[in-house]
């Protein structure tokens, strides 16, 4: 579907809106918005290929941040005065923005500091419901002793390590998904996985080594049968493509405002209301109480209620400023554009001798990314190779080592585009990773 | 002259006379429900009782609590307003006190409806008091509602 | 002490060092780096005397911030590629600078979104060695049923609340040392509490309400005697004074980025390094871990350990530099300078009928903040009354309930300064409080 | 030529070749103690056994691991360097390459102690890479360590 054509100032993309995909001549005129891509790594152009680890991000969203900073800065919901009147609107402003650019209502969106302490509030949530903290009204999330919580082989720790704790503080067992060969959930498995015990499961919507997109339906459905609630990593499909967790329906689900053209130090939390006003606090403090007695403290509703000492005000603006630039380029021209790069990249190194993808094959759904082995070759010695030329790739384990571990390998290159990659940079990495074997006596 | 034009719109005379003499304070007994509200930006409170004349009816109300000038008349302006008043029209008033108090000063409230409460027209120029000039308006709907579930569940419970 | 005079750019004072206050010509300079404070507020110059809940910030800091974003976005701890290692070099250089402006170690250091997850972490590193985390390592930290957690009536509720929590959570009491009339600690009290059973000690080092300086260095003394553990909540100590947290010999401290020229969305946890490293881990997830298996996963050392996904590093950048600042500067003539802005606020306001002022009185030790109570006029009125003048104060309870109950009250103004501040502001501000009474008719 | 000038100097042939090579390859028995290593940046690991011929000389080193070629190259370039030394030589030359690597590029290492080692100066100009270097020099420090300590407590229990 196209997105409005309504285009804010400053994005420079007026193209056509009703083609799916951007083209080299917007990502041309967009890649000013971002300076960096103009610098230099070891003598030659930059070609930054990471934006799965951290994407840049564009001027508007610096002014932004900067703005703020210079003209609002006060204390938002603990002042008074004209100026945290002010800051208080602009930051709940940014709420609403970056709610509604995935699909939801602003007072179920709570800010954290990136998707991994998202999904630790969650864990530690329902921890201290297990503990009875919460009361009745968070009697539904207790869990204990022959629960169940379910997670799969390809998910990055932090949607990992914090069930495999929740599991250890509650006494509740963690079961695994596994993975087919190439890449894809093991469906069947899940549906006998997913069962009467279990009580939550935890999908990444996009895996970040893969590249694919998982049937979110299909777990949700399996999740509805039996009454357990879905999380879902949204870090690598809400920069990539356009969200809408409400329509998804899921329980709650968490991003990163560094991967999708924000900050660092911001993320966000969703959680389907009726869940956020039932779930206790997690962190506690400063503007998240009503009254506080020496010896027990009353609670302010959701968001409010998860969001303890002062937050994270510029970047929460900042980031809605990458949403409302993301959304003005428009996310399915975005994910049209990463997706005929994703093939392009494919093919490109399918393509070369004694080079291995993970992951499903061309033509199947994919987002910007191609993760592989070069036989013979580390791939740290791969990432340091193509750094040379200035390409700037991951190399490791990409904080999913039990998936790599499944692929019997422990360390990967990783290629990432985004919005600003071009053609021309995925022809360059392709070219350089066809150079690697030979420099390495490999071949 | 210590404040601007704009502080005295918004802490007009009327305002400061009410914030002083507090009209209905002191709860009384006898009510048919009652809320308590708390702001939480302050920290401040207000206990409002609902006294019925006959189920239709609002007779008066009686409250207690403590908080801003522009809270506390807001009450002692309420209590005066709802003497006596039919329900409905209870209700029509706190629906257009939050209107007046949400439109940012486009609008200047209507005097025959809202009475000395136009006077708190200025508030809603100023995001942070909000809350306070709605604290006991929010507390009455509550109250009521409470009123009605009461009834309710007698009315239930007689069946 | 005065501090060197090696003055880094682009710091503009340059006065005699011998002196260990700014002068007001100091502050007038300074004033330039601050181009928030040439606003005007309901027509009125702005002056801004609401640092104690924010300060501003100098364009050094967002300058710097700005840079790091525009030249050296890259994922630090997770890229091998050239620009993953400058960033990592420039963050971990921010560490050791912000550590080194407290006095510890960069590897004592973690970096938090603020205060309150600070003292969270503590708390629930705490609760999941109770658990058995962290297995016999971390059994130091082990406390039930019978043991004891010691807090103070003037606790800001982020000092306060997470204690509380860690109390239901594990059975612990807590206990409270009182408040003299004049607001200092009774320590006597804190004698009589501060016993066998007491395994934690959590304190402000200054008051945020009565600007006040608590003697750590006699409770460090009696946690001592029965070996507890001292936490101290730095957030209003370290922007004002110079601070060295070993020599104050504590074992763990928290401070607040945007309270001392930084970002918000950063802040720090300092922990006694063997202490640190005993503590299990908080939040859970990539970065913090070595090896990850399906069903459990072997953690990094502190500081790693505790900084689980993807960090604030803009903003550790920023911060980084706001310490460089306030060092340029000077914090013993910051503190000097504040300390007679202090005095001056409160020699005026005390002068004036009808007005209480909160904690210890003229020529005592106190930071350059006021709280005060105005006979007959609510403190959100009194903000309203000195807004229309555009000066900033805070109004409420401050996140102190516990403390304004202590004194009768439910709210307070306060002002509060910063290097920035000058006598003008705080005559003006005295000027205006004094025409509050008679403008509401309470005279 | 596909690599720069730079590349080239990180990655010189003598190390291309160790890593093919891997002097040392293969645990062997009769260690007198043994280390396991981890680099947490990548999640590369190496066991390093250590070989002693009497209590002050080590006779050889045997390992194993998966790496880059980096810290391969490293592993085998080191066992060829212990080959029956001295402990206090050996030791020497941990400090001395400690110090290389550490250098950013500004020492180029002394051939004599160091030998084929001095091959990885390039690696102190890449920070990202110096712990792949390091990683079996680590192992062999702590390996000694361990040994002493095994020494010590023997030692103990004879008396
Ligand atoms: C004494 C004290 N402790 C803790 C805090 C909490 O700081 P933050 O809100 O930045 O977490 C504050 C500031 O609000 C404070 O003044
Ligand atoms: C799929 C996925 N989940 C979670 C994360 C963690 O995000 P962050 O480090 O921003 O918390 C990442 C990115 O690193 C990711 O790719
Ligand atoms: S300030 Fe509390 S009700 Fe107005
Ligand atoms: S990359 Fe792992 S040891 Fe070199």
């Amino acid at each position: 579907m196209p997105t409005p054509t309504t285009v804010m100032p400053p994005v420079p993309v007026r193209t056509d809106a009703t083609v799916t995909t951007l083209t080299s001549a917007d990502v041309e005129r967009l890649r000013a918005d971002f300076p960096i891509l103009e610098r230099t790594v070891n003598g030659s152009p930059l070609v930054y290929l990471d934006s799965g680890a951290t994407s840049q991000k564009p001027l508007a969203v610096l002014d932004a941040e900067r703005a703020f900073a210079l003209h609002e800065t006060a204390a938002v919901h603990r002042g008074a005065h004209t100026m945290a009147g002010e800051a208080t609107e602009t930051f709940e402003a940014a709420r609403a923005q970056v709610a509604g650019f995935v699909g939801v209502d602003a007072d179920e969106l709570v800010w954290t500091s990136n998707a991994t302490e998202g999904l630790n509030l969650i864990a530690y949530g329902i921890s201290n419901a297990s503990l009875g903290r919460g009361g009745d009204s968070s009697a539904r999330f207790r869990i204990g002793a022959g629960d169940e919580i379910v997670v799969t082989e390809m998910e990055h720790h932090s949607n990992l390590v914090p069930w495999q704790e929740l599991a250890f503080r509650t006494g509740a067992t963690l079961r695994v998904i596994g993975l087919q060969d190439d890449g894809h959930l093991k469906l069947d498995e899940a549906a006998e996985i997913i069962g009467a015990r279990t009580r939550l499961i935890a999908v990444t919507h996009v895996s970040n080594v893969l590249g694919l997109v998982n049937p979110v339906e299909d777990l949700v459905a399996m999740a509805r049968r039996v009454g357990a609630l879905v999380v879902l990593d949204a870090c690598q499909s809400a920069p990539h493509m356009a969200l809408d967790l409400r329509a998804l329906d899921v329980d709650f689900a968490v991003l990163s405002g560094h991967k999708m053209l924000g900050p660092t130090g911001i993320g966000a939390l969703y959680g389907r209301r009726e869940l956020l006003d039932a779930l206790p606090p997690f962190l506690t403090g400063g503007s998240m109480i009503t009254t506080v007695q020496l010896d027990h403290s009353e609670f302010l509703p959701a968001p409010a209620r998860f969001e303890a000492g002062t937050q994270r005000v510029s970047q929460a603006v900042a980031l809605a400023e990458a949403t409302r630039y993301l959304s003005a380029v428009g996310m399915d021209r975005i994910a049209g554009w990463e997706f005929a790069l994703g093939q392009r990249l494919l093919e490109g190194i399918a393509a070369l001798p004694g080079i291995r993808v993970l992951g499903p094959g061309l033509g199947e759904e994919r987002v910007g990314l191609a993760s592989f082995v070069v036989e013979g070759v580390h791939a740290h010695d791969v990432g340091q190779f193509l750094d040379d030329r200035g390409i700037e790739v991951r190399v490791g384990h990409h904080c999913a080592q039990p998936l790599h571990r499944r692929f019997g390998i422990t360390a990967t290159t990783r290629a990432s585009a985004y919005l600003y990659t071009t053609e021309d940079e995925v022809d360059a990495a392709i070219a350089a990773i066809g150079d690697v074997r030979a420099f390495f006596g490999a071949v | 002259m210590t404040g601007s034009a704009a502080l005295q719109g918004l802490y007009q005379q009327v305002i400061l006379d009410h914030a002083k003499e507090k009209h209905g304070f002191g709860l009384r007994d006898g009510a048919a429900a009652s809320s308590h509200q708390l702001n939480p930006t302050c920290g401040d409170e207000v206990t409002l009782r609902v006294h019925l004349g006959d189920a239709d009816t609002v007779a008066s109300i009686s409250w207690e609590g403590q908080g801003c000038s522009i809270s506390t008349a807001s009450a002692s302006i309420l209590s005066d307003l709802v003497d006596d008043l039919p329900r409905p029209d209870v209700r029509l008033r706190i629906e257009a006190f939050r209107e007046l108090m949400q439109s940012k000063g486009t609008i200047d409230g209507d005097e025959e409806l809202l009475e000395d409460a136009v006077a708190l027209s200025g508030v809603s120029r100023y995001v942070t008091r909000i809350k306070c000039a709605m604290l006991p308006w929010v507390a009455l709907e509550h109250a009521l509602l409470e009123a009605d579930g009461a009834l309710g569940a007698e009315a239930g419970a007689a069946r």
